[in-house]
């Protein structure tokens, strides 16, 4: 049973999507309801995944399911989750049914909205999972569609522009890793397999010389930086981010740039250890840069969405900066990370939506004093401000203060450089809440707006629950962590 | 010699479609159009016979002495070539009616000029090629002119003759200079010939072979001898330009492809040709394609640059004759592809003037919802986006660069590549995100509906089961 | 242990109670009424206070060697070397922190019932209140580290969000994003502390660290860099120079809050945290000196700017950053025992005087809106005056709180203060000893100005006013009272030598003995222990005395003399005053140096890096290809000979490329 | 006794000949028949070498050439012809083709 759970999971989403098109587009109760129900159902089928997850071997890949696909060339259907991809799966599976609820507000063609993110889900479910280059790659690609179509269709003024700056920025990047995957394949000759994409496999038998190394790595890493994104090949992100509808921001803030983080754990890093070592200035400095950076730019942002983007490039830059320490206690940091920041980021960009959808504006020079009128709403602002300030009890302290810890031994000045992140962190999401909420309640169109209406409190409930949880509580996930990233080490180490 | 090794029924596709073809003339002359309405009907009848009896052919034995073989070469060539002409009948029926083309000429001189693209794939010596060739040639010359009264058809017509011609005139004379040194005409045989009789000799093949690759180079639109293929694409009826587009590429892809893996024992000469056009393909193609505001000549422009691409898998095939296979994975795919979206086009403008502007798909999803789906994935596969089948025929063929070791093409290829899925997208955002001058509903044949639609679902079906044509091309080149 | 007494259970109640007060009053708070709130909040934070009490009664019975007891509760990270855990630590310090934390805030609690009984938002208040609690106990509790940075930053959120607990006015809101932001600052070192030590002791527990640090010679650049960062997060926190600058704006809270947060309890983390680390500091010689010198530096400067401010919040800010200062001189100078003992005498006095001077505010609030005046600033001195006649309880508890900042015997201040001085002395730091007494001297000096401009001489409002004052409900004078008593007697807990007549002993010192024995054997110096001559002490006591005496004196001519006087001394020295009134521009200093150049920077990187050079290269290389696609068209002339010609030279080409190979 | 040597000598001057017609010719006809020219010079060497060295696929080659060629005249002619009735010329100077850059501004 539990070999069928990863397809399951990987699948169901684009089932769901077929079945939603059956629905009557007019008969929006219809439509809302159906959605719910499938997206509540893909989570329950994930669930599983957590429950009977081996914690003990979390290093090994787990539910795997191995079938052919194009056999002489190489190419399978390789399944499996190890402790990391499994959280990042769960984490999937687990914001789908908020963004659905979320999206029950959009008066614009909902259901071939909601379609499109059922056709991501499995697109992002699959690349967690895969363990054939191949099949990654085409998972890889296919989140591309929907996004373009979300942000190009649902998207604001400058839509057209981010759309396609988005799939290009992202596609280029991505072609060279595919040229690098197909150099792979043709230089790792596996005994009694032959060629192969298989990446246990290749990580077994791949031994290419430090130069070839070089920019194979390159080739991932580029794919991957961009996706993260890291500085200087970030600026898609906030277009994409201002236009994006606000399902469309929370799902790339809260899954689509973990691919690229992701990415670099799961392929860049145990594949090419020696480049790895070479290029370890560049790209801490790299990722230090953007924490710096980023929360340098998101200070003077006028846009609250444009804000929280760009404080993505710098918590993400956290993220690499664990990844880049090389060691157990900052990787496993950097991996729950991504979790916080997908919670976090994606509630504070639902948080944006919804003054969105009541004043049809992102300024914050629009908005002050709306604590008055709407408490509810001033305390889920506030309460996500702080976990991605980084407040301890609450998730984002753990994942930053593990990263910095970690990373400081192997990097003392860039991490200590890193820390002041957390510092600016406290100023520009402080002050963007003291301009929205506190204050007079001056401008007369914010007087009388509606507080956070039983629906949405539903959707932010789960986060703030979670936040709590791995502030509280971060073990249960650590000890899925810990172990893969150990094995992660441990085959960087034996290359 | 005995009578056995003539075994006809290897020839039994080419056949049937030369029957289907005089069959348009015939009925045409007794009945006078009053049987219009039926002739598509029995030329897709012959078409998908011929389709069957290709796919599963009767022989594997060569026939009429090795002139003409039936290998996996041959059956993925000619099932090509034939799911294009279906798709296109299936597809076309409304155009041709609404263009007033003579429809017994076209389709008689469709099914001649397949004739000649069947035996191309299925050549076994150098005379078949050379008669394979010109007969598709001169359908085609015909095809292209059968809108004389309009000028930009008859330049097309013009245009295309004269260069066609000379290209077959390289063609022959390298056909003659690699006779003189191999002293063979059997394919098969060419490059142990040339091999055998060594000397001034091998200099003679090397420019036979070259003036012969010019010739398949024309054919298949690869630059420098790419100049026609906008202007024909461009100005002949777009039925014939989808034809021309699909059929006669798939042909000459199989048919050179056949040549160069003969004369693999020689590739370190010949290569650098292939690169350098190859190369110059991909880049001119797909730059050119950005700068088009018309739609067919886009197209067109795609087309060569898709070429760049299949040279960048011949050129493989002088290091592993499998890569062969991914030349062949790649063009059942793009034949699928191209077919609907020349038709589509041609929907679409004629909304707009028949200018073929882009302009005319501006809001498309919202006039026609079903049709601008189709054209997405149709584009999507073009540009190679997976789960669709275009991605995964970039993938062999870059896959079997990358094997051959030519690396800097193969990111040449894909960067270039990147250009073209955003003129592909352009198309997209058009008819996605922008609205429409008029929003009255744009109603769609039930021919051109149903081929976009299988057209479609066949990429996507072969994206994610390829295994499908794999086990058709598998064992080329071996 | 003993009798059975669970620590464990005693010891996690004191910080929990408070937590359940806090999220009872945050769920159904509103619905229980400004009393009913209030009493709840009071009530938790009053059994936190018994079951320290307890704690304490059971400590009694404990041999000194086995008052340090650790109990972990739960796991929190385990991750590679990194393993933390839920623990807390009670020994001494931590309980006699707990002690007057719980026992202050219980009073205050009760004080805030009147206080904020009006305001629309008391559960919300009082939910606030009891989170600063649980965090402040947690901080004081917590068995490593990182918990006791979980409370660091958590009291650090509490006083964020109750001194913008108004905070419709923007200038309330920003002072309290002020107050986060630089205590920030502050944590930027206090993390980087902690690295720090990981990574050469691979522990964040208060134990295990004293073990590794053992092994480290004294002066060893590892614990003083250690003890440096630690430092920084201590100025933050406890408002020294160059971090203070939160704290005077910290006053816009409501007063109570000003009270227990930035008077009595919060800002007194920092000497925690540096009496916690005393090992690691003792080792650092460098790093106590900086405190030293730092906290002197403090104590001068903001009582100079105290000398001239009419705000009676903004006196008793500066004087609490002043005395903060003498708590760090007396930690510079290895005294942690003697510092914390004014620490707890702090709490005592600068508590009641905040609340005293709340319940003036409450006062001249309550007649101005009698009156519908809401002009004029209730809190300006200029405004006040006479008021010792209309509340008189008032009066006299915030006359012994006076007195005892100003440091006159036998109230508490005298004793804590002036054995922070002897101690600066005879360590051999006499210009700090200078300092400190100069600082003495102005305390007196503007502690008796306030106490006579608001509460001496003739009402300086219309008298038709006056009879609208009347002394404040019980719930706000009891507090006052009981803290006034403390005041006046918490001073012979701690009783130096050469007034222990009674051979009583240092009761304070004793019972914080256990804490400081390994800090106070490495350190150099045995400061917390050693004596030197009583008489010179009993001497430079005097002396102290003196100055203050002469504070006093200064005030009452200038106040209670003849009018005016004040007025022409400003005038005698315009720039001074000036300089004075306006605090030494330091804030407009930090505005030009800091606030604008990083403003500046975020601009320049925004606009030039961002969207000049990166979207540059990125629309840039966008741009290039439709030029490449547009050139490249001009091949297609649509001239067949040239396409002809093309094809020719095409194969030539070919050719040529194949034979010269 | 001319050996294969002149043979190829000859038809590659045939070839180059009818080449550089192609190339200078303005009239479609001309250009036709220099392509016919082309033609023949493969012919010609087909025929020899066949001669030559004996093999009969040669001169088979050769028929079959000549029955294309005749076909492409006809084909030839016939777009010739069309283009002369429609612009009442044959110069292929005046073949209007769809012209890239000029027509190409939007």
């Amino acid at each position: 049973m539990t070999n069928h759970l990863l397809p399951l999971v990987t699948f169901f989403p684009l089932l769901a999507m077929l079945v939603l098109a059956l629905v009557p587009a007019g008969r929006t109760a219809w439509v809302k309801g159906t959605a719910l129900f499938l997206a509540l159902a893909e989570f329950a089928f994930s669930l599983p995944l957590w429950l009977n997850f081996d914690r003990a071997t979390g290093g090994a890949y787990q539910f795997v399911v191995q079938a052919e696909w194009m056999p002489r060339l190489g190419i399978g259907f390789h399944m499996g989750v190890d402790g990391i991809s499994l959280l990042l799966v769960l984490l999937t599976t687990f914001l789908l049914p908020i963004i659905v609820l979320a999206a029950f507000s959009l008066e614009k063609s909902l259901k071939s909205y909601l379609m499109l993110f059922f056709l991501m889900t499995t697109g992002m479910v699959g690349v967690f999972a895969s363990l054939d280059l191949i099949l990654f790659y085409v998972f890889w690609e296919l989140v591309l569609i929907p996004m373009y179509f979300l942000i190009g269709i649902w998207g604001g003024q400058r839509r057209i522009y981010a759309a396609v700056k988005f799939f290009l920025y992202t596609m280029a990047g991505s072609v060279l890793m595919l040229l690098a995957i197909l150099y792979l394949h043709w230089n790792t000759l596996v005994p009694e397999v032959g060629r192969t994409f298989d990446l246990p496999l290749l990580l077994e038998h791949f031994r290419p010389a430090a130069g070839t190394q070089l920019w194979l790595f390159g080739a991932f890493a580029l794919a991957f930086a961009i996706k993260v994104p890291m500085f200087p090949v970030h600026t898609w992100l906030p277009d994409a981010h201002v236009e994006a509808p606000t399902g469309g921001s929370v799902i790339l803030a809260g899954v689509l740039l973990k691919m690229g983080t992701y990415g670099f754990l799961r392929f860049a890093l145990p594949l090419f250890p020696a480049a790895t070592q070479v290029l370890l200035p560049l790209l801490v400095g790299l990722a230090v840069t953007g924490v710096v950076f980023g929360a340098l730019v998101s200070i003077v942002q006028k846009d609250m969405k444009k804000l929280v983007a760009y404080s993505s490039v710098s918590h993400l830059g956290f993220v690499m900066l664990g990844l880049f320490s090389l060691n157990v206690t900052g990787m496993s940091g950097a991996v729950l990370q991504m979790i916080n920041h997908g919670i976090s980021t994606g509630a504070l960009f639902l948080a944006v939506g919804v003054i969105y959808e009541r004043r049809h504006t992102r300024m914050i020079a629009d908005f002050g004093g709306l604590a008055a009128g709407m408490p509810r709403y001033a305390l889920v602002l506030v309460f996500f401000v702080l976990s991605s300030v980084g407040l301890p009890g609450l998730n984002g302290f753990v994942g930053e203060f593990m990263i910095l810890l970690g990373s400081f031994p192997s990097q003392p000045v860039p991490t200590a450089i890193a820390t002041t992140g957390v510092v600016l962190a406290a100023v520009y999401l402080l002050w963007m809440v003291q301009r929205v909420l506190f204050g007079p309640l001056a401008n007369p169109k914010n007087q009388g707006l509606a507080d956070l209406g039983i629906r949405e409190m539903l959707v932010f409930a789960p986060l703030a629950v979670l936040a709590v949880w791995i502030g509280v509580q971060p073990q249960p996930f650590l000890d899925c962590i810990n172990p893969a990233v150990e094995a992660t080490l441990d085959l960087m180490r034996n290359r | 010699m005995d009578l056995s090794s003539l075994n006809p029924v290897s020839l039994l596709p080419e056949m049937i479609l030369a029957a289907t073809g005089l069959l348009m003339l015939v009925v045409n002359a007794i009945w006078r159009g009053r049987a219009d309405g039926s002739l598509p009907l029995l030329a897709g009848l012959g078409a998908l016979m011929g389709l069957v009896f290709s796919l599963f052919p009767l022989t594997r034995e060569s026939g009429y002495f090795g002139s003409v073989v039936s290998d996996p070469l041959a059956v993925a060539g000619r099932t090509g070539v034939l799911a294009a002409l279906l798709l296109l009948l299936l597809g076309g029926g409304s155009y041709l009616r609404r263009r007033a083309l003579p429809l017994a000429e076209t389709l008689g001189l469709a099914c001649f000029s397949a004739v000649g693209m069947l035996a191309l794939a299925s050549a076994g010596d150098l005379i078949t090629v050379f008669l394979a060739v010109e007969t598709l040639s001169l359908a085609l010359y015909a095809l292209a002119g059968l809108l004389g009264q309009r000028a930009e058809s008859r330049g097309a017509a013009l245009t295309y003759f004269l260069t066609g011609s000379f290209a077959s005139a390289f063609l022959l004379f390298g056909m003659a200079l690699l006779f003189a040194a191999s002293g063979g005409l059997e394919i098969a045989g060419l490059g142990a010939g040339v091999a055998r009789s060594g000397g001034g000799a091998e200099w003679i093949a090397l420019g036979g072979t070259v003036m012969i690759m010019t010739g398949f180079l024309f054919k298949v639109g690869a630059v420098p001898f790419h100049s026609w293929v906008p202007e024909v694409y461009g100005s002949s009826p777009t039925w014939v330009s989808a034809w021309m587009s699909t059929g006669a590429k798939v042909a000459a892809f199989a048919g050179f492809g056949r040549l160069l893996l003969a004369l693999a024992p020689q590739s370190e000469a010949w290569a650098p040709v292939l690169g350098v056009t190859a190369a110059a393909t991909m880049v001119l193609g797909n730059f050119s394609a950005l700068a088009q505001t018309n739609v067919k000549r886009m197209l067109a422009f795609s087309a060569v640059a898709h070429a760049g691409y299949l040279l960048l898998g011949l050129l493989a095939v002088g290091h592993a004759g499998e890569s062969l296979e991914a030349v062949l994975f790649y063009l059942l795919p793009y034949a699928l592809l191209n077919v609907p979206l020349f038709l589509i086009a041609a929907h679409v403008s004629r909304a707009g003037g028949g200018r073929y502007q882009l302009d005319d798909y501006k809001g498309l999803a919202r006039r026609a919802p079903l049709l601008a789906a189709r054209l997405a994935t149709l584009l999507l596969g073009l540009a190679g986006i997976p789960p669709l089948a275009g991605f995964l025929g970039k993938l062999f063929v870059f896959s079997a660069a990358i094997r051959a070791g030519q690396m800097p093409l193969a990111v040449l290829g894909i960067l270039t590549s990147v250009v073209g899925v955003y003129y592909y997208l352009r198309l997209v955002v058009l008819s996605y995100f922008h609205d429409s001058k008029d929003s009255a509903p744009l109603e769609c044949d039930r021919g051109l509906t149903l081929a976009s639609g299988l057209a479609a679902l066949g990429v996507l079906v072969l994206g994610v089961w390829p295994e499908l044509w794999l086990r058709v091309t598998q064992g080329i080149g071996l | 242990m003993n009798d059975g007494f669970n620590f464990a259970l005693a010891v996690a109640l004191i910080p929990l109670l408070p937590l359940g007060g806090a999220l009872l009053n945050g769920l159904i708070g509103r619905r229980l009424g400004a009393k009913g709130s209030g009493a709840l909040a009071t009530l938790a934070i009053l059994g936190s206070f018994l079951s320290a009490v307890a704690i304490f009664l059971q400590f009694q019975q404990l041999p000194e060697e086995a008052r340090r007891l650790s109990f972990t509760y739960a796991t929190w990270i385990h991750s590679g070397g990194l393993s933390v855990d839920w623990s807390l630590l009670l020994d001494p310090l931590s309980l006699m922190y707990s002690l007057f934390i719980s026992g202050v805030a219980t009073l205050i609690h009760l004080y805030s019932i009147g206080y904020m009984g009006q305001d629309p938002s008391f559960a919300r208040y009082f939910a606030y209140l009891n989170l600063f609690c649980f965090s402040m106990l947690t901080l004081v509790l917590g068995g490593n580290y990182l918990v006791m940075f979980l409370g660091w930053e958590g009291v650090g959120l509490c006083s964020y969000l109750l001194i913008g607990f108004w905070f419709t006015d923007p200038a309330k809101a920003s002072a309290g994003k002020k107050a986060f932001v630089v205590n920030r600052i502050g944590d930027f070192g206090f993390l980087l502390g902690l690295f720090l030590l990981f990574t050469h002791l691979g522990s964040l527990d208060y134990l295990a660290l004293e073990q590794g640090l053992a092994g480290f010679p004294v002066g060893h650049w590892l614990p003083t860099a250690a003890a440096l960062l630690l430092f920084l997060g201590a100025m933050g926190k406890s408002a020294q120079i160059p971090l203070y600058v939160w704290l005077p704006d910290a006053m816009a809270g409501p007063t109570p809050v000003s009270a227990l947060i930035h008077a009595a309890t919060m800002v007194t983390a920092g000497l925690y945290m540096i009496a916690r680390s005393h090992v690691l500091f003792s080792l650092a010689p460098a790093a106590l000196l900086t405190v030293a010198v730092v906290g002197a530096a403090t104590a001068l400067f903001a009582a100079t700017i105290g000398l001239v401010q009419n705000d009676i919040k903004k006196v008793l800010a500066y004087s609490t950053v002043s005395q903060l200062g003498y708590m760090f001189l007396a930690m510079g100078v290895g005294a942690y025992g003697v510092g914390l003992f004014h620490v707890l005498t702090h709490a005592f006095f600068k508590a009641l005087l905040f609340l005293g001077a709340g319940a003036v505010i409450h006062a001249m609030h309550h007649v101005y809106h009698h009156v519908h005046d809401h002009q004029r600033d209730p809190q300006d001195m200029r405004n006040m005056g006479g008021l010792k006649a209309k509340l008189p309880i008032t009066y006299w508890t915030f006359w012994v709180g006076t007195v005892a900042i100003a440091g006159f015997p036998p109230f508490s201040g005298f004793f804590s203060k002036d054995e922070i001085l002897w101690q600066a002395f005879h360590t051999g730091h006499w210009p700090l000893w200078l300092m400190g007494l100069a600082a003495a001297g102005l305390t007196s000096f503007y502690m008796f100005r306030l106490l006579f401009l608001t509460f001496h001489g003739r009402y300086r409002g219309p008298e038709a006013e006056a009879k609208h004052f009347h002394e404040n409900p019980w719930v706000m004078t009891l507090p006052l009272v009981v803290l006034a008593v403390l005041s006046a007697v918490a001073g012979f807990w701690g009783l130096p030598h050469y007034l222990d007549f009674a051979h009583l002993g240092n009761r304070f010192q004793e019972f914080l003995a256990p804490v400081f024995h390994r800090g106070s054997d490495l350190a150099l110096r045995h400061a917390a222990v050693s004596h030197g001559s009583a008489a010179l002490e009993a001497l430079l006591a005097l002396v102290s005395v003196a100055v203050a005496a002469l504070g006093l004196l200064e005030a009452r001519r200038l106040y209670l003399g003849k009018p005016g006087l004040a007025e022409a001394r400003a005038k005698a020295h315009p720039v001074l005053h000036r300089r004075l009134m306006n605090k030494w521009f330091v804030d407009e200093l930090y505005e030009s140096l800091v606030v604008k150049p990083v403003a500046g920077i975020c601009e320049f990187c925004y606009k030039q890096v961002d969207g000049l050079v990166v979207e540059g290269m990125v629309n840039g290389t966008g741009r290039l290809c439709g030029w490449a696609g547009s050139g490249l068209r001009h091949l297609q002339t649509g001239r067949l000979a040239h396409y002809l010609t093309a094809m020719a030279l095409g194969l030539a080409l070919l050719l040529v490329l194949v034979f010269t190979r | 006794m001319p050996g294969p040597s002149h043979y190829l000598l000859l038809s590659v001057l045939l070839f180059g000949l009818g080449l550089t017609g192609v190339l200078v010719r303005r009239n479609a006809l001309v250009v036709l028949m220099c392509i016919e020219m082309m033609l023949g010079a493969s012919n010609l060497l087909l025929v020899a070498f066949g001669q030559q060295a004996g093999l009969p696929g040669g001169q088979a080659f050769a028929f079959f050439s000549m029955t294309v060629a005749a076909a492409e005249v006809a084909v030839g002619l016939a777009v010739v012809v069309l283009l002369y009735r429609w612009s009442g010329g044959t110069d292929i100077g005046e073949v209007r083709l769809f012209a890239g850059p000029r027509e190409e501004r939007p």
